[in-house]
């Protein structure tokens, strides 16, 4: 009983949601949302400090946000403040799993399984593929979909791989943590550093190059780079403080 | 000196401090102090980051509104990690990120990046809850936080659509201009009860029940004063400078912060623990706030919020720690605790009797303010509400006060600390000032009145 | 006129339904985390299908890959000491 | 299409949240909700017949419709900040696992 009363209440709820909003003038129906009167037009023209004219792949140089992924510039440069909110949720996530779950006392999972020969010799030739994926990824994060947070989860996912293929694997917390400060530690100095040497937190001071090359958009793809191994180390770090037990 | 500082630096400081375990309170005490002496020298202004003006890129805005209530929150968070960072140490690094999710809720000029924030420091707040070791109740705010902060997003995606930006000025100059009212009301309401599990209001505080009601000498402060009078702060700015709603929508939402404030008074009434009182009274409270920047009284609503949140640490840090010493809650464990503790007891009158908003204290000089301000306005309903609620909780705050001052045979023995005696009676010292002399508050409320932050506090 | 897109997304819209009554109703935690996670990767698609490869990527291995074994992680380690999940 | 199915998976989300008693079938539900809100998101700023955001050497003349990429930057963003809790949340059904010896809220007794 109140299991139904509770599904009336939230059909009744999506319905009253589907009618505001289709009764709505002003909310554009679906796939007929218009760009030009929106923020987002001008991202795409990379037009917010002066007009560039024409983008045109592999030929504009210096336009105000170099990524030809224009999700990117939104995100590492646009909005960029943002991510750094979203790199300290995610830092503050894998702290709290290890206050919660980490304590000294404890040891590897025990899986029903043990692995055999070609299963540790072919997850060591796989965690080298998929490592090289996730960076791949965390570099090219400019030009083509992805960047450094799924670039950074792969690489904690080859982790992983090991951690399923080899029952006495372990990764080394000290180092993941060293690198997890000092990956977040320069992404603030980098935006602290815009402040100092330019005039604005965050701001991009290299130059842009030409839109679509691997060495463009200035510091995004040191900045992705940055987050990759930020948010690599930090999931490591979770996936292993929810592998472990306390020990009996 | 840029405002940015104070939530870069306590980011830096926070992934430094991971590495360093032993140091890491004292990193999280030099940089709490550091962030109250920093807003002495900053401009009031508003600061782009990254080189894109307001709309496009994410502006920060200090204004005066800003800089009080950073103010305000910056010196309580510090004073109570003066308490309370030494026994818990292992969430250093939680309170610095808390900090830096704090000024950036109270800074930013923009809706997106105000979720970011509210988000940061809502999951602090959970890390700080778990040291109740209380795992359900955590469990339980952190799902109400969780579906709170996406509704305020669905809200805001729906307002983005509508008006195809997510800058606080720029929204409320396009909302002005289209003259859409009815159908910005669905999306606010959606924001409105987003921010409201945050704030407490009824009907989404159940949540609160489990966190306060077993708190200790951090969580009980820091969710009760510090993290509602930041709440507080974000309902201010919203409801009289973004979204500012007169019509049927604001008698809605009228209706319910009243439902919540008598509710609250109500349950304060019947309840017999000490904590219990303390925490259905600060919900009744931060309606009470929610109403006060609804009618748009932006002044004596800040300064509502700073006698609210200064009058709560003192309550809610005596009281947990003495049922921290004793190990019950019952008001019966209490009787003549302030017998042998005659300044921590003085402080606790004198934080609620504020809180009731008897003269002599800053409460009172709010409260009558309001009042004259609501009946120039020839409002009545609003008034009867405010001067009933003071009525019932003068009631049962007496009630308490009279217990906790009993004689008896068998007192109970509750060492207070150097610190903590210090900073109660420099707060209750402090509320009383301004009680007494209220001349500077009612220039600064009035100034903030005349200096109103229309159009998301642009300068 | 129904294009093959437009089919393709009714589909998938349907399936996401009701794989999300089956994730909130089925009996056993481990199904339900089944459904959760093939309810993801149908989000993927539906990213993809309106144009959005970045929330796709990352959908696909944050929401679908991640979440999905720390949810298996979590079941794994209370197996032992519960009696079903 | 996609849209409805978003909204409708909000609400199931919420109705999960609102009739489950077990901690693993509430995060998923918070899970579910969680995906429907991103579909939403995204589905603000499709444009019929638009081009994903990227500029490549195939789409490559003036005058392209773009799907708005805003949207796409925002869910980014959520997708991150779920995950984020989820992992807490779990943390957190592991502690009190420990604690109570179920899942089930009901058979915690306490509180």
């Amino acid at each position: 009983m109140k299991n139904f009363l509770a599904l009336v209440f939230t059909l009744f709820l999506g319905f009253m949601i589907i009618t505001a909003l289709s009764n709505n003038e002003a909310f554009p129906k679906y796939g007929e949302a218009d760009v030009s009167t929106r923020v987002s037009q001008k991202y795409l023209d990379r037009s917010v400090n002066g007009n560039p004219g024409e983008i045109i792949f592999r030929e504009a140089t210096n336009l105000e946000s170099g990524p030809a992924n224009t999700v990117t510039a939104i995100v590492a440069d646009y909005r960029s403040f943002d991510t750094l909110g979203e790199v300290t949720v995610l830092f503050i996530s894998s702290l709290g799993v290890a206050l919660l779950l980490g304590s000294t006392k404890q040891r590897r999972m025990e899986l029903d399984f043990h692995p055999n020969f070609m299963l540790k010799v072919g997850s060591r030739a796989l965690f080298g593929i998929i490592l090289m994926t996730g960076i791949y990824i965390s570099i090219h994060g400019h030009l083509t979909p992805g960047g450094g947070f799924p670039g950074g989860t792969m690489i904690a996912s080859s982790m992983l791989l090991l951690y399923l293929a080899d029952d006495e694997f372990r990764a080394k917390i000290k180092g993941f943590k060293i690198l997890e400060s000092a990956a977040g530690s320069a992404y603030v100095i980098i935006g602290l550093l815009g402040l100092l040497i330019g005039s604005y937190f965050l701001e991009n001071l290299l130059n842009n190059g030409v839109l679509g090359y691997l060495f463009s958009a200035g510091m995004i793809p040191i900045i992705y780079v940055l987050i990759g191994l930020k948010v690599g180390s930090e999931i490591s770090g979770v996936i292993d403080n929810f592998l472990t037990e306390e020990s009996v | 000196m840029s405002a940015i500082l104070l939530i870069a630096i306590p980011l830096l400081a926070a992934f430094i401090s991971i590495l360093f375990k032993k140091a890491s309170p004292y990193i999280l005490l030099f940089v709490s102090f550091g962030s109250v002496i920093i807003l002495g020298y900053l401009p009031l202004e508003t600061i782009t980051i990254g080189g894109f003006s307001a709309p496009y890129g994410i502006n920060l805005v200090l204004d005066q509104y800003s800089l009080i209530a950073l103010y305000v929150v910056d010196t309580l968070f510090f004073l109570i990690v003066a308490i309370a960072c030494v026994k818990y140490k292992k969430i250093s690094t939680v309170l610095l990120v808390a900090l830096a999710g704090l000024n950036g809720i109270l800074l930013t000029g923009d809706l997106f990046n105000l979720f970011v924030f509210i988000e940061v420091s809502g999951i602090a707040a959970y890390l700080i809850t778990t040291t109740n070791k209380k795992p359900l109740a955590t469990f339980n705010y952190l799902v109400a936080g969780t579906v709170g902060s996406s509704l305020y997003l669905l809200g805001l995606i729906i307002l983005y659509a509508m008006f195809g930006t997510l800058n606080m000025a720029d929204m409320s100059a396009n909302i002005a201009s289209s003259g859409l009212t009815i159908a910005v009301a669905f999306p606010f309401l959606l924001m409105f009860i987003g921010l409201g599990v945050e704030a407490k209001l009824l009907p989404f505080n159940s949540w609160a029940k489990g966190i306060l009601a077993h708190s200790n000498k951090l969580t009980g402060p820091m969710i009760a004063s510090v993290y509602a009078a930041a709440i507080g702060f974000v309902f201010g700015r919203l409801l009289t400078s973004v979204f500012v709603f007169s019509d049927k929508l604001g008698l809605i939402l009228t209706i319910i912060v009243i439902a919540t404030i008598v509710a609250g008074e109500a349950m304060a009434f019947a309840s017999g623990k000490v904590r219990e009182i303390l925490l259905f009274s600060s919900i009744a409270q931060s309606g009470l706030v929610v109403l006060i920047f609804l009618q748009g009284f932006v002044g004596w609503g800040v300064f509502l919020i700073v006698a609210n949140a200064a009058g709560k640490l003192i309550l809610f840090m005596i009281a947990n720690h003495a049922s921290d010493e004793l190990g019950t809650d019952e008001v019966k464990a209490f009787k003549g605790l302030f017998v042998n503790n005659k300044v921590i007891g003085l402080a606790f009158t004198v934080a609620s009797l504020s809180a009731i908003g008897l003269p002599m204290f800053l409460g009172f000089v709010v409260k009558m303010n309001i009042l004259g301000d609501l009946f120039a306005t020839g409002d009545y309903l609003i008034p009867a509400v405010i001067l009933i609620t003071s009525i019932v909780e003068g009631i049962y705050f007496v009630r308490l006060l009279m217990k906790l001052w009993y004689k008896e045979d068998n007192l109970p023995v509750v060492q207070y600390e150097f610190v903590l005696k210090y900073v109660v009676v420099v707060l209750a010292v402090l509320i009383m000032l301004f009680g007494v002399y209220s001349a500077p508050v009612e220039t600064t409320a009035n100034d903030i009145d005349a200096n109103t932050i229309v159009e998301g506090g642009n300068l | 006129m129904m294009t093959l897109i437009s089919i393709v997304e009714i589909v998938i819209s349907v399936l996401l339904v009701v794989l999300a009554f089956l994730a909130i109703n089925s009996k056993s935690l481990i199904k339900s985390v089944m459904f959760l996670s093939s309810l993801s990767m149908l989000a993927v698609i539906g990213f993809v299908l309106m144009k959005a490869p970045d929330v796709a990527v990352t959908e696909a291995v944050i929401g679908s890959g991640l979440v999905t074994s720390l949810f298996v992680f979590t079941l794994l380690a209370v197996r032992k000491v519960g009696k079903k999940i | 299409m996609l849209q409805y199915a978003a909204i409708v998976l909000l609400m199931l989300g919420l109705y999960g949240l609102l009739t489950q008693r077990n901690i693993i079938k509430i995060i998923i539900s918070l899970n579910i909700l969680e995906i429907g809100l991103n579909l939403f998101i995204v589905s603000v700023g499709f444009v019929d017949g638009g081009l994903a955001p990227i500029f490549t050497s195939v789409n490559n003349s003036s005058n392209l419709v773009f799907v708005d990429p805003l949207p796409q930057a925002l869910v980014l963003t959520a997708i991150v900040i779920g995950v984020g809790t989820t992992a807490l949340g779990l943390a957190l059904a592991k502690n009190i696992y420990q604690k109570y010896g179920t899942f089930e809220i009901d058979e915690m007794g306490e509180e």
